[in-house]
């Protein structure tokens, strides 16, 4: 059995109350004898008791309670109106929410606290202590702290009306979330649309990628030259949607690899990615009618290191000079290290990655570089299937509402008509 | 101690540094070190803190003992199993007859990584970006108290290039990674102009990271000169 | 193997000649090291005749060149003009503003990769604290962290200036050591920094410490400065202690992150900004104790400058060699 | 089955994934947090096939005497002088003044300090080689390049020093880095979400399935 806690405090309640009357005791002495002390020494000039030691604060007011909309429950939103001795630069320091239980509605605990002097006359808290099944009192006090440290400290407390019983429940919708909603029906829509019809038989024209059109190239130069290819897929691990992009490009690289008999291999940095490129290398070679040139040790494990890892290719690239390289995946820093080393030893490189800050240094240091969206267009483009082609025309009706939206929406804004961008803002 | 340290420390850095000018047994060794040692602190690092910390701490949590001298119970956590169950068939994988039970805990990743991906980047890359380009070019429409009606306050000439760049360039930059159709005649043109703005991205923030990459090395040149040799006063 | 023989030697007699013979190091005067800058120069203008005569120089000058344009100014005296960034200034006036015991909370979120940037920041910005008594409490979170911290207050400790003030563990400063959860542990201290440091760095009690026995949370924080160099990081500590507790924080960043902080800056969330070793340099001239941020800045300069002469090299090359060969 | 049960797993998963965003129920609240604890378990027995897959093929290097074996005898030593140094050392092998902190400190810090330090050369050399006035898209990257790179020092303000503040080059920069730097990036990041959307659509509709193997 755990004793009720001032969660603030985090001590037990127990010792709160001694605390708390240690502290009275010693507030109540020390300000006996200031009092009397000041009395003493300047009775001509006496003030007011009342003013030395307390003065009145006006309480918070229209204090409500209720449960927290679009959440997954245990918290309950407290509002309230400022006190009127809050205003920029009022005495008030800070805002207390007390709540009590249904069972004893006298006893409140602070459950929390804010901080005043917003410009705003409305202040809310969510408490997220509450639990679904019990019902909630509230008030909220307005507190004036003086002095810097716990000894010094001297506290006047307002306290406002108590509201409630109020309960927190859990929601089964997030409303703010319908745009994303909405949005996310809408192009997964159009993808399958243009998947069916790619299946039904419907031919989709697709842009040259010039970086795709070398692979075979690339493959076909490491064959000419009895040289290895490295594919590396990326230094991040599966739960990287790069990454099985990368992985599922290396099946159709690997395939033609297999097709002309060329020694590929697959240096990885993550377990799992070994595990998975290993499917995926057996795989291809199976389609490609080689499965008995398929060879376990192809795909290995170096190490988790970012660069580690890098140390570890950089020396099996200057010893091995192998006359392509691919980097597929998601990269940070050791991008160019790689891709510079992959360079000085005059290797073809293609490299693709959704990773932004790192695509500049792939661009300056290989051959042919697969920007942002090409990377996860390129699995679709190589295998020439037709579902997957179909799903690249989806994405690009999605692109051309995203366009138009650009365009409609400043045009709106522009002439004030209505406040476009508010259909994208997202709530997290 | 300290002076072996020192010196370990040292010709690891000048090991590394060697391969610069070419491949040779110093960078070989420092580099076998490397990859045996990170192996191995990863090795290390993901046991006690994954498996030990994570998993062993939330299933058979330890009482903690606070300042107050109380004793303060966590509640197990047992939802963590189902990932100690997907560790456990990953690793049937060392025995070749079962083997493929390990693509469950694989497909279950990848449906989990793709299902993740695809509505955090749809929510948070593509609209707050679509939200961030939408804007008034020319000036704001601001309430006037005095009238109580929108009046409307130019930009400067200045900021409204600025924004017109904004928005040329995200325009033509989408348009470039249209796939569907040829990119000839205006729209090819519009992609042209496209690219234009990608190499810019490219150019620009490659410039921006040379200083940061530079003191890297500064760092180290300090450490090889100062804290080691002591040259530099 | 001659090679490596001779760099060993060398360095053994250096080494012996530091640690045996006491040697300080040698620093170029400003004669030196102007002369020593004229070479340089001379020398990629040479470079550049020899690219117009059709030779190209390959990867391995370039790097040559850029590890001259590293080290060779750390020997070098001359004094670079640095111009105050007002951002920098920012962080400085809100320091100054602050009493004499003031409390300042320092987190030390990098690891030592990142410390050639930040270091000088956390050394000035402490300098600054030692100097203007105020009191210092220092966490992590990242693991590194508080060993970065400690790495430069026993630094700072060794001068003369802040030995003479007598600093003691405790009542002067205290590092409260690193806890993992990353924003969710700034979240906490919001409500209370002793249920999320039970204890310091080396053990102690959190109660038995009398800088922070008084100290709840944020509140009664006066000022505080966060060294980051990723996640988590400014972003959070802006994210979480300022604006739902309303710290007042400065943030010091490497230069890959710095122009993200603009927004904050900008929006007054942040008071002051040091970004990268530029902001290092600027900020150790305010503080008045010019060091490393100072000295690795002719450095930086001297390396961009470098980069660029090659660039213009290679362009060069490439316009005189009839735009036709493949570099 | 084989493969059946996996795609399936996948498909459920998936929807079941994109679906818990919209739903602030639990369990759906909780189910990102799980999936990074599951992960992290997942990840941590995974390492022991990549460690041993790592010991496996250094030991057939050894066993056959390939070039540079010796090499791989240390990659061995090192890695389980580190392990059993961390396994006895126990839970608190981060501790101050522990062999693992001073590996660590002094053999794992350096190293990889230093990779990521040589990225300054590699930068230097790759700009001297790439930044060339090939095209227009090429002189644009230069260009774009040299403006920044200069704006970012004080040399750059230095040089520009006769024209008004606010037009020198370190304005320039930043405004290169605020509005087409921004403009580009943008693109790209619209691009890559798309690309995303899609791929994942891809995999949990199981036309995508490479990543699964074969029979």
């Amino acid at each position: 059995m755990n004793p009720i806690r001032i969660s603030l405090l985090n001590l037990p309640l127990s010792r709160c109350l001694v605390r708390i009357a240690i502290f009275s005791i010693f507030f109540g002495l020390l300000s006996v004898i200031s009092i009397s002390a000041q009395q003493s020494a300047d009775t001509a000039n006496a003030v007011p008791d009342s003013q030395l030691v307390e003065f009145a604060l006006s309480p918070p007011f229209e204090v409500s309670a209720k449960d927290t909309p679009n959440d997954g429950g245990g918290s309950i939103t407290v509002i309230w109106q400022r006190s009127a001795d809050d205003l920029p630069n009022g005495i008030v320091t800070e805002y207390r929410v007390m709540r009590s239980n249904a069972d004893q509605p006298e006893v409140f605990a602070e459950v929390g606290d804010v901080a005043a002097g917003e410009t705003k006359p409305t202040y809310r808290y969510h408490d997220g202590n509450a639990s679904d099944d019990e019902q909630y009192y509230y008030k909220v006090a307005a507190v004036t702290i003086s002095g810097d440290d716990a000894e010094t400290t001297q506290e006047v407390v307002a306290e406002s009306d108590v509201t409630g019983p109020v309960s927190s429940s859990a929601q089964w919708f997030d409303w703010r979330r319908i745009n994303a909603f909405v949005g996310v029906l809408l192009l997964c829509g159009f993808i399958m649309f243009y998947i069916n019809r790619a299946k039904a038989g419907k031919k989709i024209f697709i842009r040259k990628i010039a970086g795709l059109d070398a692979v075979d190239e690339a493959v076909g130069r490491a064959t000419e030259m009895g040289k290895k290819i490295f594919y590396i897929p990326g230094t991040q691990d599966m739960d990287n949607v790069q990454t099985i992009a990368g992985v599922t490009i290396l099946g159709r690289v690997a395939e033609k690899a297999a097709q002309y008999d060329t020694w590929l291999e697959v240096p990885v940095s993550r377990s799992l990615v070994m595990v998975t490129a290993k499917e995926v290398v057996k795989e291809a070679y199976a389609k490609a009618g080689r499965p008995d040139a398929f060879h376990e040790d192809q795909v290995h494990y170096l190490t988790d290191d970012q660069f580690g890892y890098a140390a570890g290719i950089d020396g099996m690239v200057v010893r091995e000079k192998p006359a392509t390289i691919f980097y597929m995946g998601a990269f940070y820093a050791e991008s160019l290290i790689l891709a510079e080393t992959g360079n000085s030893i005059g290797a073809i490189q293609i490299a693709g990655t959704g990773m932004p800050s790192q695509l500049p240094f792939f661009v300056a240091a290989c051959d042919y570089t697969l920007i942002g969206e090409e990377l996860f267009a390129a699995s679709a483009y190589l295998s020439r299937e037709p579902k997957l082609i179909g799903s690249l025309k989806g994405q690009d009706v999605g692109k051309g509402l995203i366009l138009a939206a650009i365009l409609l929406g400043i045009l709106l804004e522009t002439f004030n008509v209505w406040n476009f961008s508010s259909l994208f803002s997202v709530i997290n | 101690m300290e002076h072996f340290a020192v010196w370990v420390a040292a010709f690891l850095t000048l090991g590394i540094v060697s391969f610069l000018y070419k491949d040779n047994p110093w960078y070989k060794l420092s580099e076998a070190i490397f990859v045996g040692i990170s192996a191995g602190y990863w090795f290390v690092v993901l046991f006690w803190d994954n498996i030990y910390g994570k998993f062993w701490n939330g299933i058979f949590p330890e009482e903690l003992i606070d300042s107050a001298g109380n004793v303060v119970t966590r509640e197990p956590d047992y939802w963590l199993l189902v990932g100690a169950v997907l560790g456990t068939l990953m690793l049937l994988r060392l025995i070749p007859k079962i083997g493929w039970i390990s693509r469950w805990p694989l497909a279950f990743i990848i449906g989990c990584t793709s299902g993740l991906y695809l509505i955090n980047y749809f929510s948070s890359n593509m609209m707050r970006q679509v939200e961030a380009t939408i804007m008034p070019l020319v000036g704001h429409w601001v309430l006037d108290p005095a009238t109580s009606q929108n009046a409307f306050s130019a930009f400067s000439g200045a900021d409204i290039f600025s924004n017109l760049v904004l928005v040329i360039g995200t325009f033509t930059g989408l348009v470039y990674f249209y796939f569907s159709k040829e990119h000839r005649g205006a729209f090819g043109g519009t992609a042209k102009v496209g690219i234009f703005f990608i190499m810019i991205t490219f150019g620009a923030s490659f410039g921006y990271t040379v200083m940061s990459r530079m003191s890297l090395l500064i760092g180290r040149a300090d450490f090889l000169l100062f804290d080691w040799l002591g040259l530099v006063r | 193997m001659l090679v490596a023989g001779i760099i060993l030697v060398l360095t053994v007699i250096a080494y012996l000649a530091k640690v045996v013979g006491g040697f300080e190091g040698v620093q170029f005067s400003p004669t030196v090291s102007v002369i020593v800058v004229i070479l340089l120069a001379a020398s990629l203008l040479w470079i550049l005749v020899l690219t117009l005569k059709g030779r190209l120089i390959g990867r391995r000058v370039v790097f040559l060149y850029v590890g001259i344009a590293v080290s060779l100014p750390l020997f070098m005296s001359i004094s670079q003009k640095i111009v105050i960034s007002p951002e920098t200034q920012q962080l400085y006036d809100a320091i100054s503003e602050l009493p004499s015991g003031a409390k300042v909370l320092v987190s030390f979120d990098y690891d030592p990769p990142s410390a050639p940037e930040l270091q000088p920041m956390a050394e000035a910005f402490l300098y600054y604290c030692f100097t203007h008594d105020f009191k210092v409490i220092v966490i992590g979170l990242w693991p590194q962290g508080p060993q970065q911290a400690n790495l430069a207050i026993d630094k700072l400790l060794a001068l003369p200036e802040i030995e003479a003030k007598n600093l003691q563990y405790g009542i002067d400063y205290v590092n409260l050591g690193y806890q993992a959860g990353n924003e969710f542990v700034i979240q906490r201290m919001g409500g209370s920094f002793e249920s999320m440091f039970p204890t310091d760095y080396s053990g102690h009690p959190y109660s038995d410490l009398e800088l922070v026995r008084n100290i709840r949370n944020f509140s009664n924080i006066d000022y505080s400065f966060n060294l980051s160099a990723g996640y988590p990081g400014t972003q959070e500590w802006v994210q979480v202690a300022v604006d739902r507790y309303g710290l007042s924080m400065g943030g010091g960043n490497t230069a890959v992150q710095a122009p993200m902080m603009y927004t904050y800056l900008q929006a007054g969330q942040l008071a002051g900004l040091l970004g990268g070793m530029n902001g290092a340099a600027e900020f150790e001239k305010l503080v008045g104790r010019e060091d490393k941020g100072t000295r690795f800045m002719l450095s930086q300069s001297f390396a961009h400058m470098v980069v660029i002469a090659f660039i213009l090299i290679g362009n060069v090359a490439f316009i005189v060699g009839g735009r036709k060969k493949k570099l | 089955m084989r493969r059946e049960i996996p795609l399936a797993i996948t498909g459920i998963v998936g929807v079941v994934f994109v679906v818990q965003y919209f739903i602030p129920h639990f369990p759906f609240s909780r189910m990102n947090d799980w999936f990074s604890d599951w992960f992290s378990i997942v990840q941590a027995c995974a390492i022991w096939l990549g460690a041993l897959n790592l010991l496996k093929i250094s030991a057939q290097k050894i066993a056959a005497r390939k070039s540079d074996w010796i090499y791989s005898i240390v990659i061995v030593a090192c890695f389980f002088l580190i392990v059993i140094i961390g396994f006895i050392e126990g839970e608190s092998f981060r501790g101050q003044g522990t062999a693992f902190s001073w590996l660590y400190d002094y053999v794992y810090t350096p190293l990889s300090a230093t990779m990521f330090a040589i990225l300054a050369f590699f930068v230097a050399s790759a700009s001297y080689r790439a930044f060339r006035a090939r095209n227009f898209e090429a002189t644009l990257l230069l260009g774009a390049a040299f403006f920044v790179m200069l704006g970012r020092v004080p040399v750059g303000d230095m040089l520009t020093a006769f024209l008004p503040d606010g037009y020198r080059l370190s304005a320039l920069a930043s405004w290169v880095m605020n509005f087409p730097q921004a403009a580009g990036q943008r693109a790209i990041m619209i691009g890559i979400a798309l690309g995303i959307v899609s791929t994942s659509l891809r995999i949990i509709l199981g036309i995508e399935r490479s990543h699964l193997g074969g029979e």
